[in-house]
């Protein structure tokens, strides 16, 4: 492996750890907010054009940067994504501070922090760099949500996270720690108890049972799901909108890459473990947010039954990796546009706002006050809904296929049930942006134009992908195939 | 050439024109094009007889576009008369004409004249393509129409509620009939496979399976359709109600022509009834119980419609009788000559009704004769021929009928005996009916007549067709029903009237009916409050006035729990909507739940995860 | 290529309409009747032109995701032709049936009228189970902001009902479509969507069963049949005149064209199997639905129940697997179209006039609109099945075929004849006959406007009455291919 | 692998995983901020016993190197932590985590 390779394929991260640098030494000498958003979005959008350097580095197959790296076109896919996400969330991330916030400077850092970790996750093969970025991600978080000085509920939220997260990550560790013991490498790849002693078995399955229910604090998978709604529903939305999209895909790549390359779900007992845990998620998931009156507590219990789904796709990782790939990068795209759109949303109403605006009550009538965000928020709500002329409907229907492909029937039923259900308050959200106005209602003005262009920008997305997936699709494709899967 | 597709066409336009002005002609024109066009159909179907018998052929055909052809499914508009089917369409015309010339007169007080006319030419259309039908489709198509226009006509004054719901009783009771006849369709089609009237009969007569079970019970589904058309026991109930419509419209659709379709139907398909001994027995039965029952309850009316409508029921059921005893031609001569003489009745009880403003009850009448003249003569003679007293067109076709059954059916005596009596009755109350509304003294003071209403201008309107229907209805039956006896070739049965014990019985039995009559209603001989006090015959003629309780049978059997379980708010809005609330229900009951989980507590959160931690352990380590 | 162009229309002018808004209120009334005038004549023009040597009238097949073999395939042949002329048609009926009853955002109305058609038009014409599906389920968005902004007091009820309903029932359908793919790719090992090879797919007939059960209710849900109805009542109770109209005409045929089109075509076999249940179910909603019809008091609702029970008269006709019946159903889908659109626009009428749908609060409107009384009469009586008008020839059809299969479940049926006598004329003496209610306001008659539609409803009655040949026809080299080997 | 003088794998891990609840029971009893992340920090030392002891098992270095990373990883948890633990102080006036319980159902 030649020096020159590594450094193009790493490219992105260095750009990245670089920009953060610069990002922090700027404040450091002089505290600029618009200087700071600036050099925040260069890097990223630097950081994204990277990526072209490296993949035509890359080439096809992966290349491997120490135990603890493995950069395949699958990892930069999901780099690309994080980063695109992490870019909209600066740019509402610049609005929402130059409005509500003292001290702007230091989140663009924490942000910057928080996708670095992110970026981590696509490649990490080995339990080290696991750990590394879902920590980096996790710390740059608690801060990131109790951002807001002198309000109470994000730093409660905060809080909650800190505490609730460390059990989590303890419970991670363990876990990872007893895999080792098991099987003698941290390394993805050979995770498997070489030896065949008994203890090994044992070491490895409590190991996994411990590693697992970590994961699925991360991913909010029940029963670990309680923390999810009052985090998301303290933090300030824009940064609810990172939580809910960019640290939920990286734990997922990397579950993903360790499922694949640890062959995990061999042993039946950890995958029958995950088929129950994504069949409630799915179901449970949904009825929390079936009567509930706060978008945001909404979404939240939504992203529960999403991250539910998603299982399945992991779930097909045995029998047909590359599928299963597919499904969960496409799902993700649909996920991420459709979260951020909801929170940018949100966020670009409450604007100037004292209290955020996440009653849903204070959306009703929305289409008619302000057309844009009304509409973005319908269509939004539609995709996640999962019908057709939105990207939603492709994400599910992939689900489906997978499902099918995989003969999981049981959680096919449960994903029938639960979007069965989900129709339900999704349609109650769009019913009451399509509300007559109140007569007191004010038509909303004064909204940042910035915001109203992104959230145009994400809604044409998701219909556009919604009416012609096509060239998305074979570049998943395509990109997966690549990779080797 | 032959012009029967005009036939139907005439009264087809004269609807058409009347629908589509939407009233908006003057009276005068919307009574030449209503009486008219029907006036054209009778001259034309003159015409057409005229060809007809000077033809050598047995049929005219008329074929016009196919209506649908499905596999081996193939009706088309196609019009196929034979001598019976001509009978039926010179009835339909011709009295048909007599009586819309006649409501020219009689509806020219009311509003809705255009409307009126629009329905009555509607009727005369589809009656005609009843009659003229070669299809059963096409006949089907006839029979829902004369129904409509029954439906429509009953209930024309629409502001009367109770009107209403005689139309709709009257349609959907006649529905229920058409239900069986619709079946019968449908098994005629399996087992024929055709719907064909020609093509069936062909089928009857050659190729019908023996035993013949299948025919049985396509003749008695044909039956239950006739029963219902031609308001016989036990679909009789919504005639009396009927009459709630227009007095022509009685005449014409109550009286003379469309309750007559059940007969025509069974004469129509002949050979299917020929096959099944059954069969002609229940239509036999059906026809007698109705005679039977209708007579006791004419003879306890008050009501003048309602008698001549239970008298109508009656008629009717010795139709039914002759057909049923194979005496085809006499009843066919029957439906003709009834034709007659029912009409003139209808319209001369019209004259009165109108002279009485709208009063219908007779005890409320009473030594009109003077008054009302010509409505009395042609009374007299209607009623003369109702009794069938000897010369009168009634007494031909009645005659024929009595002696065939003693000569011919299974039963003999009895069905005789039985039908002797019925005859009997049917002299009694028509004297009743004529004692009570022009003889004696006048019952109630109201009796200043609109001459206008009568005399002028109507005057000539009004003459006319009693003349032409008074002459009918005596001369009608000099023909003899030989003429109708070809209809049916040699498979009718004739009985030569020679003088035997029976022929004079039967002779006599009209008179007797009248000096009994006379001497219970009219002279002061009889106290008729004796008998009424009696309480048996109290209580007998109110059994005989409600109809025989059919209706009130009917009504606690069918309408009442329908209605019911209908009416009870219970099911209003659908008890299988109730299992998709419980899912609702359900649904955001778990939803309660799981939100108590959510407390806010950050050590109850922990604990929750703890315990997560503990079940996932278990699921992976020991399961 | 045509069809394409027809959505593409249909689409274009609802942007257009919706634009239009800010110009001038009727403007868009104005562009959508003129759009749907022009593609009716447009389809009037296909029709007249004959199919080509295949019996197609269009035929439009290009790739659209070739990742899971999804075309997009457009295919038109007499039945899809007929539905989208009605389609088409009642688009006019639905336009001008609400000239005057939206009073806000006149331009999203007709926009989302306009794409409902578009969707339904998809519906008729995509052989790609895939795009099917998508059609399927898209033209159900501008269907819920009909009833959802537009409805009456109850909408969010309603709309919310009708939404879940259709799908929840479409989510069993797409499982049970990429089952079939799957299972199709895994014999054959070609991956596709295409109704052609996937009428072709021999499934052990366990499987089948399934599948086709999660096609059927689906379709029986959209139909609607009895158990899976009662989504349909409120829905069209609370729907805007216009919604009610393209709902009845339109929406209820789509489900009726997918059993006919998918469920025994693509399921042969397990479909016999289940003939009893299919006319079983029909006969059910038959009389079921007659028996509440006539216990409602709202003039909506009445003729909301009735056209369950006239629905089920096509299940009835489908599942006797005779050409009679199959023919029924087809003539039964158009006329009822015709029928009860009208009846539905007159109840709008009604509604508009005296701002109730409560039949104890009409009564003797005759003599205040005898018009609308005729009118609303001639419609009665079609709907209860009168010879010489529509409804009877497919109801006649319908029942004479399915005497040949089941005798009992059609003597039932029959009586449903009955029961339709019994609320449809009760339906005419309880809102325009009898005395006329004094405490209900004077209200104008039917004007050019509404008449003209009116009239050319009666016509097209009256022509598929007395000469249903001229539909027969068309359909009739499809029914084998409909039918499969029987016969 | 194992000396005489070694302690059995099983031992530590046992004593790993009561310390592991310990400190979880720790964080579900106290109701004061800092004692539960006292109690975090004890679970955190519990895996990184259970690295060490895992690397022993296999005579590798990475236990120990894990370990370290958990105390790096620690550190900035808690520099977080008690920036937040101040905030608390001052917007709550109270270091119970129960009072932060506004946001729920």
């Amino acid at each position: 492996m030649k020096l020159a390779t590594m450094f193009q394929v790493g490219l992105p991260y260095l750009v990245l750890t670089g920009g953060l640098l610069v990002v922090m030494i700027g404040v450091a000498i002089k505290r600029t907010h618009a200087v700071a958003a600036v050099l925040t979005i260069a890097t990223l959008i630097a950081t994204t054009l990277s990526h072209i350097v490296a993949f035509s580095a890359l080439g096809d197959g992966a290349v491997q940067i120490t135990p603890l790296f493995k950069v395949d076109g699958v990892a930069y896919l999901f780099n690309i994504l994080f980063l695109l996400a992490a870019l909209v969330v600066a740019f509402f991330g610049s609005e929402f501070l130059s409005r509500r916030v003292r001290f702007k400077e230091e989140f663009y850092l924490l942000l910057l922090c928080a996708t670095l970790g992110s970026l981590v996750l696509p490649a990490a093969v080995h339990f080290a760099s696991l750990i590394l970025g879902v920590e980096i991600v996790g710390i740059s978080l608690y801060a990131m949500i109790a951002y807001p000085e002198k309000a109470r509920p994000p730093l409660e939220a905060g809080l909650k996270y800190l505490v609730l997260s460390g059990v989590g990550s303890t419970a991670l560790l363990f876990g990872m720690a007893m895999i080792y013991a098991g099987s003698g490498s941290m390394e993805f790849a050979n995770s498997l108890p070489s030896d065949g002693s008994i203890e090994g078995q044992y070491f490895y399955l409590i190991g996994n049972a411990f590693f697992w229910s970590g994961i699925a604090f991360k991913l909010s998978l029940v029963p670990f799901h309680i923390w999810t709604p009052d985090v998301y529903h303290g933090a300030p939305s824009i940064v609810t909108g990172f939580l809910a999209t960019v640290s939920k895909g990286a734990v997922f790549a990397v579950v993903f890459r360790y499922a694949i390359e640890g062959n995990v779900l061999d042993s039946g007992n950890v995958q029958f473990a995950l088929s129950i845990i994504a069949c409630v998620s799915m179901v449970i998931g949904n009825l929390l947010a079936l009567l509930q009156t706060n978008l945001k507590r909404l979404l939240a219990y939504s992203s529960i039954a999403h991250m539910g789904y998603l299982l399945i796709a992991l779930l097909l990782v045995e029998s047909n990796s590359a599928l299963g790939y597919e499904t969960v990068i496409l799902y993700l795209v649909g996920y991420f546009l459709m979260t951020l759109a909801a929170f940018g949303v949100i966020s670009v109403l409450s604007m100037n706002q004292e209290q955020e605006l996440d009653s849903i009550d204070s959306v009703s009538g929305l289409l008619w006050r302000q057309p844009i965000a009304g509409a973005v928020l319908i269509i939004s709500a539609i995709s996640l809904a999962g019908i057709p002329l939105t990207i939603g409907f492709f994400a599910k229907y992939y689900l489906f296929y997978a499902g099918i492909d995989g003969g999981m029937w049981t959680l096919i039923g449960a994903l029938v049930v639960g979007s069965a259900i989900g129709i339900y308050y999704y349609l109650r959200i769009v019913f009451t942006a399509i509300k007559r106005p109140s007569d007191d209602a004010e038509a909303m003005t004064g909204l940042p134009w910035t915001g109203l262009g992104i959230l145009a920008f994400l809604g044409l997305c998701m219909l556009a992908f919604g009416i012609y997936p096509t060239n998305l699709i074979d570049l998943i494709q395509n990109v997966v195939q690549a990779s080797g899967f | 050439m032959h012009l029967l597709w005009a036939i139907p066409a005439l009264p087809l336009a004269g609807f058409l024109i009347l629908f589509l002005t939407e009233g908006r002609l003057p009276r005068s024109v919307v009574s030449s094009i209503g009486a008219g066009s029907v006036g054209l159909a009778a001259l034309l179907t003159g015409y057409v007889a005229w060809q007809f018998t000077s033809s050598d052929s047995s049929e005219f055909v008329s074929s016009s576009w196919t209506w649908m052809i499905v596999g081996e499914f193939n009706v088309s508009f196609r019009l196929w008369v034979d001598a019976l089917s001509l009978v039926m369409v010179s009835v339909i015309t011709g009295v048909g004409f007599l009586i819309h010339w006649y409501a020219t007169g009689y509806m020219s007080e009311e509003e809705g004249y255009s409307r009126f006319f629009c329905y009555m030419n509607l009727f005369v259309f589809a009656m005609l393509i009843l009659v003229m039908g070669d299809n059963l489709l096409l006949l089907f198509l006839g029979w829902e129409g004369v129904g409509l226009c029954s439906y429509l006509l009953i209930g024309f004054f629409h502001k009367v509620p109770e009107f209403g719901y005689a139309a709709r009783k009257a349609f959907v009771v006649t529905r229920v009939g058409d239900t069986f006849l619709i079946i019968a369709l449908f098994l005629i089609f399996k087992q024929v496979g055709s719907l064909q009237i020609q093509e069936g009969l062909t089928f009857a007569r050659e190729s019908m399976p023996d035993p013949a079970t299948i025919n049985t019970i396509i003749c008695l589904l044909l039956l239950g359709g006739a029963v219902g058309k031609s308001a016989q026991v036990p679909l009789q109930t919504w005639l009396p109600d009927a009459m709630a419509g227009p007095t022509p419209v009685s005449a014409l659709i109550h009286a003379a022509t469309m309750v007559t379709a059940g007969v025509y139907l069974i004469a129509r398909m002949q050979d299917f009834f020929m096959l099944s001994q059954t069969a002609m027995l229940c239509v036999a039965a059906v026809g007698l119980v109705t005679l039977f029952i209708a007579s006791f309850t004419a003879l306890v009316q008050s009501d003048i419609k309602r008698v001549l409508a239970y008298s109508t029921m009656s008629q009717i059921g010795y139709m039914f009788f002759a057909l049923g005893v194979g005496a085809w031609s006499a009843g066919l001569f029957h439906l003709m000559t009834h034709a007659f003489f029912k009409a003139l009745l209808f319209l001369a009880s019209g004259s009165v009704i109108l002279a009485m403003h709208h009063e219908q009850n007779m005890f409320k009448m009473g030594g009109l004769w003077k008054k009302l003249p010509i409505p009395f003569i042609a009374m007299l003679v209607g009623s003369a021929a109702l009794v069938a007293l000897p010369l009168t067109s009634g007494f031909f076709s009645k005659d024929a009928i009595l002696l065939t059954a003693w000569k011919n059916s299974p039963y003999a005596i009895l069905f005789w005996t039985v039908a002797v009596i019925a005859a009997f009755l049917t002299s009694l109350y028509t004297v009743r009916m004529m004692v009570l509304t022009f003889f004696g003294k006048p019952q109630s003071e109201m009796h200043e007549l609109k001459k206008e209403s009568l005399w002028h201008p109507s005057r000539i309107r009004t003459v006319v067709p009693f003349g032409l229907l008074a002459v009918l209805s005596i001369a009608g039956g000099w023909m003899g029903f030989e003429f109708t006896s070809d209809l049916f070739g040699d498979k009718g049965v004739h009985a030569e009237f020679h003088f035997d014990p029976i022929a004079l019985l039967t002779l006599g039995i009209p008179f007797a009916g009248v000096v009994v009559g006379y001497f219970l209603f009219a002279s002061d001989l009889v106290d008729r409050r004796k008998i009424i006090k009696n309480r048996l015959s109290d209580l007998l003629s109110k059994f005989w006035h409600s109809g025989w309780g059919f209706d009130w049978l009917y009504d606690t059997l069918v309408v009442k729990p329908f209605r019911f379980i209908a009416q009870t708010r219970t099911n209003r809005n659908d008890i299988v909507d109730l299992f998709f609330k419980l899912i609702k229900f359900l649904a955001s009951l778990f939803h309660h739940i799981l939100s108590m989980f959510q407390t806010g507590h950050v050590r109850w959160y922990a604990f929750t995860m703890v315990g997560g931690l503990l079940l996932v352990f278990l699921a992976v380590v020991w399961i | 290529m045509s069809v394409m162009l027809l959505i593409l229309l249909l689409l274009g002018a609802g942007v257009v309409a919706w634009v239009s808004e800010r110009v001038n209120t009727t403007l868009p009334n104005w562009i959508a009747l003129i759009t749907f005038v022009a593609t009716t004549l447009w389809v009037l023009v296909i029709w007249f032109n004959g199919p080509d040597t295949d019996g197609l009238y269009a035929n439009l097949n290009r790739e659209w995701i070739p990742r899971f073999g999804i075309d997009l395939h457009l295919r038109v042949d007499a039945l899809s032709l007929m539905l989208i002329g009605l389609t088409t048609f009642l688009g006019i009926v639905a336009v001008v049936s609400s000239w005057t009853e939206t009073k806000t955002r006149h331009g999203f109305f007709q926009f989302n009228i306009l794409w409902v058609m578009a969707g339904v038009i998809g519906v008729f014409s995509a052989f790609d189970l895939f795009l099917f599906f998508f059609f399927w389920e898209v033209m159900l968005i501008p269907m819920y902001f009909l009833i959802a902004i537009w409805g009456h007091e109850d909408k969010e009820y309603a709309s919310m009902k009708f939404f879940l309903f259709t799908q929840i029932s479409g989510l069993l359908m797409l499982v049970a479509i990429v089952a079939l793919v799957w299972i199709n790719y895994n014999i054959s090992g070609v991956l596709t969507f295409d109704y052609d090879v996937l009428k072709e797919a021999n499934l052990d007939i366990a499987t089948a069963r399934l599948l086709m059960l999660g096609f059927f209710i689906a379709f029986i849900t959209k139909l609607p049949s009895v158990p899976v109805h009662t989504w349909l009542p409120d829905a069209h109770t609370q729907a805007p005149t216009a919604g009610s109209v393209i709902l009845a005409g339109i929406l209820l045929k789509t489900g009726a064209y997918g059993i006919i089109r998918f469920v025994v075509p693509m399921f042969n076999e397990a479909s016999k199997e289940f003939w009893v249940w299919g006319m079983s179910l029909g006969v059910i909603s038959i009389l079921y639905g007659g028996y509440l019809a006539y216990s409602q008091t709202d003039f909506k609702r009445l003729v909301a129940y009735s056209s369950i029970a006239h629905m089920g008269f096509i299940l009835v006709g489908v599942y006797s697997f005779s050409k009679l019946g199959t023919q029924g159903a087809i003539i039964t889908m158009i006329a009822h179209g015709f029928s009860t659109a009208a009846l539905f626009m007159m109840a709008g009428a009604i509604q508009e006039r005296l701002h109730t749908r409560e039949m104890s609060k009409m009564g003797g409107l005759w003599v205040r609109a005898p018009r609308m009384g005729a009118v609303t009469m001639f419609f009665v009586v079609a709907s209860v099945g009168m010879p010489g008008l529509g409804n009877f020839i497919g109801e006649f059809l319908v029942l004479i075929g399915a005497f040949q299969k089941s005798v009992v479940l059609t003597v039932f049926a029959a009586i449903g004849i009955v029961v339709a006598a019994v609320y449809g004329l009760s339906l005419m003496q309880r809102s325009f006959q009898g005395v006329p209610n004094p405490d209900v306001p004077k209200m104008h008659d039917f004007a050019f406007r509404e008449m003209s539609v009116m009239v050319l409803l009666m016509i097209a009655l009256v022509w598929v009455g007395i000469y249903p040949q001229s539909l027969l026809q068309m359909t009739a080299p499809l029914l084998s291919e409909l039918l499969r080997p029987t016969l | 692998m194992t000396t005489a003088l070694s302690i059995p794998l099983e031992h530590v891990f046992f004593l790993a995983i009561i310390l592991f609840l310990i400190g979880a029971f720790g964080v579900l009893i106290r109701r004061n901020i800092i004692f539960m992340l006292l109690s975090l920090e004890i679970m955190m030392n519990a895996c990184g016993l259970a690295f060490v002891a895992a690397g022993a098992r296999w005579a590798e270095p990475d236990g120990q190197i894990m370990f370290m990373f958990i105390l790096a990883l620690a550190a900035a948890e808690v520099a977080v932590a008690l920036g937040l633990v101040v905030q608390l102080a001052r917007r709550f006036e109270t270091l119970d985590i129960d009072r932060a319980e506004e946001l729920n159902g």
